[in-house]
């Protein structure tokens, strides 16, 4: 029976075989405008030029969770290449190279097509450029995809580069499939089968979260250029000013979340995104923003390795300096975001809470989510509740106190503008009327009064829309996951449910207050807990000894890789063997 | 509207600055700039890092802002963004602005946005009990270590006109009318505007005093063309007496003008969600 | 029988009744002077002036631990001073105030000596600022100071300022000694009786660090203002170039800390002071330092309040910054200061460790701790070990490889200048030569060698230095602190012993990483487990939680103040009643 | 010791820059400077923030700090006080020195370290990949958004010499001896010495192109004064052409030679830890 489920993968070095990514990226276009579901995953090498790069894609005709385990088709150029990814080939696979320049040793079971890439594209083509669109048109015959889709994405891919661009790359896309077509090379058993396609949007996760910005109402960015976030800040100064909105690149860090505190005080909804490096030089003003009960959506895209480490690579390493990275205690909400769909309605429920509780609110996402794209269903608008900040009232008014202490910890907060509202936003330690105030008193009340907002969230119905829960109803064993790995987890939950295993996972997305009650419920029949996260020490883990009590068995992938299905399944079978 | 007093602009905390501090004479000549403008005390912001310095906008009946140190400007450039509308006043001390906050000013000058920094100068750390400051007279001995300052002063005029801040000015706390006079003039300058203040600590300041102030502060040549930077430089630099007025003024598109150059460029009108999703099917 | 064990406060405006602090600290160089011990706290108002401030001197004749419980002879000027500090008083305590301003209401018990200070100081010393000195009179004649002890203590005080100066303050001291005379007050019943001093100093702990750090052998210091770790700084500059070191005043904490990483790399032990918000923006840079693996240490005087909160108040703050202020993960080392004399020898293990480990050491004082000042016994230079970074010898240069991967993590450290041993210090991912590399295994592998540095100082020697036990052999109640409330704990402790309960206490100084072991024995026999901190959630509870899977009883007080013991007794005899 | 050739500092990494990357040129103006002054690459290092220009010290033989971004400044300030015998050069990039740096400029010129800092202006954020930096031309689309810059351009070398940096220059990556001598003079020179070097970027700056350099470079006059701080400034805001070379240079006191006097002032000779103890009995 043909799978309907399959990765294709393309790597190369980024200097001697360019275009890479975008052969990745055509690929994908053309399955998702086939209506077909896709998960890619990419790495980029460190360097501006040069240095390997991969760029995969796992299409199905069903929603996909994770990037999948293994590859069932590679396309290479040269022997490194081969050599660095033959190991992640699947059984049965097809590897695509280039015979015109290396031939690898051959292996049983796997199908082997030497096609002359280069040669092709230099002699038939014209372009040796086009060497990876050669290698579309062999994937294009092979896959069985329908020549128009292709022709019809590359022609939107090279349109903005003119006619000339387009026509030599669909010569080479014809030649490609020429080529398989005349060596009679047999298909693949993968079916690539336009589906009548529901309007889908494909994004990457800070698309994702730059959209989802714009929904929620954001009308102030401002951001400092950091790899794997930077893409926000460009989508924001392109798209933002068609909102109303402006998008502002600052000279560091420290300015561009003040930026953001300024205007948000000043009654705008603002963002600021960024990594590890920059999250560091705004944890100071994040502590003035919970002082000061500002409102603030931070999008930490986390990234490889401590201090510089590996901008490129993935890691979820930033748990820790999102709930502790503050001097003294002050209140902050953080968010784990979990997929590109996810990552826009994450960004949304992250400025509602701003909104609602004053506060700053830091989102996570990583270089594993932010760059890989996803088919979302276009998000009906009219069903996204949109929350509003609480301005104070006429009669509230009369005798305005900014930090009134009240039963929730909200206060009604005015806005420059609003006659009589006057107050000074204070970072200092304050009475209600947001004097400088020290005596013990004020103080215990005050930090009371801020942190009391995080009680009031945990007790609120906003916390249920924040907890998923996957797998078996009587589970023995449990999973408990943040951020991006929940796709992958729950590929393996279901992979070790047909197997007949007793699991189930917990994807808690509020990590900051935790949902305590709810992962308690869940532990409770647990007889084994597993806690997979892609760090060192296991912050999550941690966090969980620390808040629930629990002592977790923790998987710890660092190596700048995300997990696979594969890799929790088989924690997963090793864990049960010892129940 | 009626026309508001100066009295009108003042807050309900006594301020706590030490008798004599150079502080309350900008205070009144904030007061006195609003009063003279009617500005309406909820369509101002007046934003302010830590220091002695910082604490000014707590003595306003304004809005406010009292931020962390050094970080004044950018926290202003923020509420000026979000709304255009309302006068942004922010104040540094010396440390504040010219020492952790100096990274700011150069982009705050790229950015020209209509704001209206006050400096208010006096040549120490008042809040923290004495240190050099960037601008301490080489003469001031630490009170706490008896020393000279290790470093040269900078000269922030000069760097303000270097940065091409579009209003450069120096004023003088005790000098009321004509510093209100300056801010009222900064205000009105459409973009960014900085208001270096010799402003006396008779606290920890024995040399930068009002007694030296009053017999070495000359008014810049009533000739002095501010819209020439190189006469600009000359006089930022002049090492005699110490000139205050305006230094160095021009025109140059605001932040807000850019801002809306660009929502325009980009064809705000026919904008929707859903055309923005298209672009992602 | 008279009591060997008082304390006298002095509590005014600073603006109406200047030299409050400067009263307190001439009793305490009496005291000191005299062979006895002390133990001071002060309050600061936030104003530059004006607003209330006391100082307070805890005197015996043994070793002090705590500033005490309640005040014995209390010194006001004003009623409001009065009605702010009455609450404090013990039983019997005396009041001395000044008749000439206000009259308090009679409380039985309570011996009042009204005196009209100021009238005294205006009329007979024709100096109204004097009445200070002239209530230090009456302390005198009603303590029974010597009064050579006290004339000796205010000429130094005042010897700089000239003869005339130390003429006026010795006028209003008899001034003052008459008036007890004339009046016939009674003395009181606390003995302040001069013993043969050993050679004692008085320090504060800021004092106490920057002594220790020049033994230790610092030679770069380099810092920004911030209150309470500003005097570190001024000690540095007014004495390190007197050993031959340099000390800075940067243009930010930003700049102090790379200053430092630059001048450790170079070979120079370093060290920076800063209090939270600096610590807030160090913390990119410290990470910087341990992927680097440069030596460095780092001192953050806590203060009270999150943003910049309350700069002249207490609290045990920034535990959760120190150990997870990071992006990431890199390794860090952590150390609680719990006394003045700790202050000394604890920054000298500091060195020694970043030394050793070639790795960050975070020092965490406090507000309590820096300036309250406390007699110590004169170092013994000899005995004190010193210890340097381990630079790589004539063999290891043949082929160098600054980050070699070895069983401990340490690798040898060239110093610029030592020829075949240039090497670029790394903060992006790197290979044993210190070039960027970004492959799984090698990220793997590096992260493991940092990281098994904490694991070597785990087990080795240094570590039982770290940990004081105190109270009973065979406890049902035990106590675990951390930082400077060592001595009020210890106290309380005794206390509780004395009145026959079962309590001990174990205080780590080693904060990260934290000597699980030491504590899991202690919690052993334990039935109930007590943590105070002067914070609101309960850091260091959270961290025992997670590394020792403990539930401590939370004792938190977040209020600006320190802990006094009978507030640690009375907590120790409430969870006594639950046993 | 034999003279050194420029080889003899070559690392053993291979740059990984683009093929016409103008760093290229400043590497090897460094080789041809080390080696014209001989010195001991054991005795020199090189420190570098983030970005295409902060892994220059990975491709020299010698000691190196490749720090954070924005940091080279101070990080290397700190190498130069704990040995100052090192020969210290500092290397940024436009953005690395300019914006997220641009604070650590004026205090390091307070300073007046023995540092020589050479920015790799290339007009962008190359590492990035192509955002506006401070030095991006009015005209540079940027690559991910083909928008212009929204904010004005700094003028480094009149920012410089307002700051009194006390040796201000500008090379260019492709005139290499005519580098290799100012990096000469700039080491040879005591005190800060800052070198703004043009330094094109192939891939993403399609503006501030070596075509747009060799038509609009000039040698700055000869008979220039560059002890005249005046001229200097005239020189830097300069619109026409692009001059370069040596713009300002004057003898200030090195922070060395200021830190060894307070050592001297403070008596460093009988100082032992007793005496200091006793200060506290
Ligand atoms: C990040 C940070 N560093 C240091 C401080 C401590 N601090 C408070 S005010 C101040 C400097 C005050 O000097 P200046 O800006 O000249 O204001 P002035 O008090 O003289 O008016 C410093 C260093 C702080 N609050 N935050
Ligand atoms: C704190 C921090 N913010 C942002 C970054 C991301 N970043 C790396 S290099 C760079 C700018 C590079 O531009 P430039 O300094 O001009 O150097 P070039 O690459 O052009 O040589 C930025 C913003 C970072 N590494 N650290
Ligand atoms: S210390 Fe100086 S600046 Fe501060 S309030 Fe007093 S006089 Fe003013
Ligand atoms: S991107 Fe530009 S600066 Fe970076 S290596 Fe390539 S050409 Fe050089
Ligand atoms: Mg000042
Ligand atoms: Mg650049």
């Amino acid at each position: 029976m043909p799978k309907t489920d399959f990765v294709v993968r393309i790597g190369g070095d980024t200097a001697k075989d360019p275009g890479i990514i975008t052969t990745g990226e055509i690929i994908t276009h053309a399955a998702a405008q086939s209506g077909l579901h896709i998960y890619t995953f990419k790495t980029f090498p460190a360097e501006i030029k040069g240095g390997q790069a991969l760029f995969q894609v796992r299409i199905a005709d069903y929603i996909l969770l994770s990037q999948g385990d293994a590859v069932d088709v590679l396309v290479v150029f040269s022997r490194e290449a081969y050599e660095l990814n033959a190991p992640d080939l699947a059984e049965d696979a097809i590897l695509i190279y280039d015979s015109g320049n290396f031939q690898p040793e051959p292996v049983t079971n796997r199908i082997d097509y030497g096609v002359p890439l280069a040669e092709i594209a230099q002699n038939q083509v014209g372009s040796l450029l086009s060497k990876n669109i050669v290698a579309i048109g062999v994937l294009t015959a092979i896959l069985g995809i329908p020549r128009e889709v292709m022709a019809k994405t590359i022609g939107e891919q090279f349109g903005a580069r003119g006619r000339a661009i387009v026509e030599t790359n669909l010569k080479a896309l014809d030649a490609g499939i020429d080529y398989v077509n005349q060596n009679k090379i047999k298909p693949a058993d993968y079916i690539f089968q336009p589906i009548t396609p529901l309007p889908k949007l494909v994004l990457d996760g800070n698309e994702a979260v730059s959209l989802g910005a714009i929904v929620a109402g954001m009308k102030v960015f401002a951001g400092y250029p950091i790899t794997p976030a930077s893409d926000i800040l460009h989508f924001m100064q392109r798209e933002l000013p068609k909102f109303g909105g402006d998008a502002l690149q600052t000279e560091d860090e420290i300015s561009a979340i003040s930026l953001a505190i300024g205007a948000s005080f000043a009654g705008k909804k603002s963002m600021t995104a960024t990594s590890g490096p920059g999250f560091s030089l705004m944890v100071e003003s994040i502590n003035l923003a919970a002082m000061a009960e500002i409102p603030l959506v931070i999008v930490d895209v986390q990234r490889g390795g401590a201090s510089t480490g590996m901008p490129t690579k993935m890691a979820q390493g930033d748990l820790n300096i999102a709930l502790y990275g503050v001097h003294n205690e002050s209140p902050r909400i953080v968010i784990g975001l979990t997929s590109v769909e996810d990552s826009f309605y994450g960004i949304i429920r992250a400025f509602n809470l701003a909104e609602i509780y004053q506060t700053p609110v830091v989102v996570l996402s990583d270089q594993y989510l932010a760059p890989r794209k996803a088919t979302i269903n276009e998000p009906d608008l009219e069903e996204i509740e949109i929350i509003d900040r609480m301005i104070p009232s006429k009669e509230q008014l009369k005798n305005y106190r900014r930090y009134k202490i009240t039963a929730s910890g909200i206060s009604p907060m005015a806005i420059p503008g609003i006659e009589n509202g006057a107050y000074i936003a204070e970072g200092i330690e304050h009475n209600e009327m947001s004097a400088p105030a020290y005596t013990p008193q004020i103080h215990a009340e005050m930090t009371r009064k801020r942190f009391k907002k995080l009680e009031t969230l945990t007790s609120s119905i906003y916390v249920d829309e924040f907890v998923r829960r996957y797998g078996h109803e009587y589970p023995e064993i449990g999973i408990i996951g943040w951020g991006s790995s929940e796709g992958v987890i729950r590929e393996a939950v279901s992979k070790a449910e047909i197997k007949g295993g007793k699991v189930a996972a917990l994807h808690p997305k509020l990590l900051n207050p935790l949902p305590v009650k709810h992962i308690m419920e869940f532990v409770r029949p647990l007889r084994r807990i597993i806690v997979p996260e892609a760090n060192y020490t296991g912050q999550f883990a941690a966090l969980l000894r620390d808040r629930c009590g629990i002592n977790p068995i923790q998987l710890n992938k660092d190596v700048g890789l995300p997990f696979t299905p594969g890799e929790i399944l088989a924690k997963i079978e090793e864990v049960a063997e010892t129940l | 509207m009626a026309q508001r007093a100066a009295k009108d602009y003042r807050g309900s905390i006594k301020p706590i600055w030490c008798p004599g501090c150079g502080h309350y004479g900008i205070l009144s000549a904030i007061y006195q700039g609003f009063s003279n403008l009617n500005l309406n005390p909820s369509e101002v912001v007046v934003v302010s890092g830590i220091g002695c310095s910082g604490r000014l906008p707590g003595y306003l009946r304004t809005y406010g802002f009292h931020g962390v140190h050094g970080r004044a400007l950018p926290l202003a450039t923020g509420v000026k963004i979000a709304n255009p509308k309302l006068t942004v006043l922010v104040a540094g001390g010396d440390g504040d602005s010219y020492s952790i906050g100096a990274g700011h000013i150069p982009h705050a000058a790229r950015r020209n946005a209509d704001l209206t920094y006050i400096v208010m100068n006096n040549g120490v750390y008042s809040l923290t009990k004495g240190q050099h400051s960037p601008t301490s007279s080489p003469q001031l001995l630490s009170k706490q270590t008896q020393l000279r300052p290790l470093q040269d002063a900078l000269n922030p005029i000069a760097f303000a006109v270097a940065c091409d801040v579009s209003f450069v000015a120096r004023g003088y706390s005790h000098a009321r009318n004509e510093l209100a006079d300056l801010i009222i003039q900064a205000i009105q300058h459409k973009g960014f505007a900085l208001i270096d203040v010799l402003s006396p600590c008779p606290t920890f300041n024995r040399v930068q005093t009002s007694d030296f102030y009053r017999n070495n502060i000359v008014p810049i040549a009533s000739n002095h063309d501010a819209a020439d930077k190189f006469q600009a430089f000359i006089w930022a630099n002049e090492t005699g007496k110490i000139p205050v007025g305006i230094f160095y003024k021009v025109r140059k598109p605001t932040l807000q003008e850019r801002l809306e150059e660009r929502r325009i460029q980009s064809g705000r009108e026919e904008m929707s969600m859903r055309n923005l999703f298209e672009k992602f099917y």
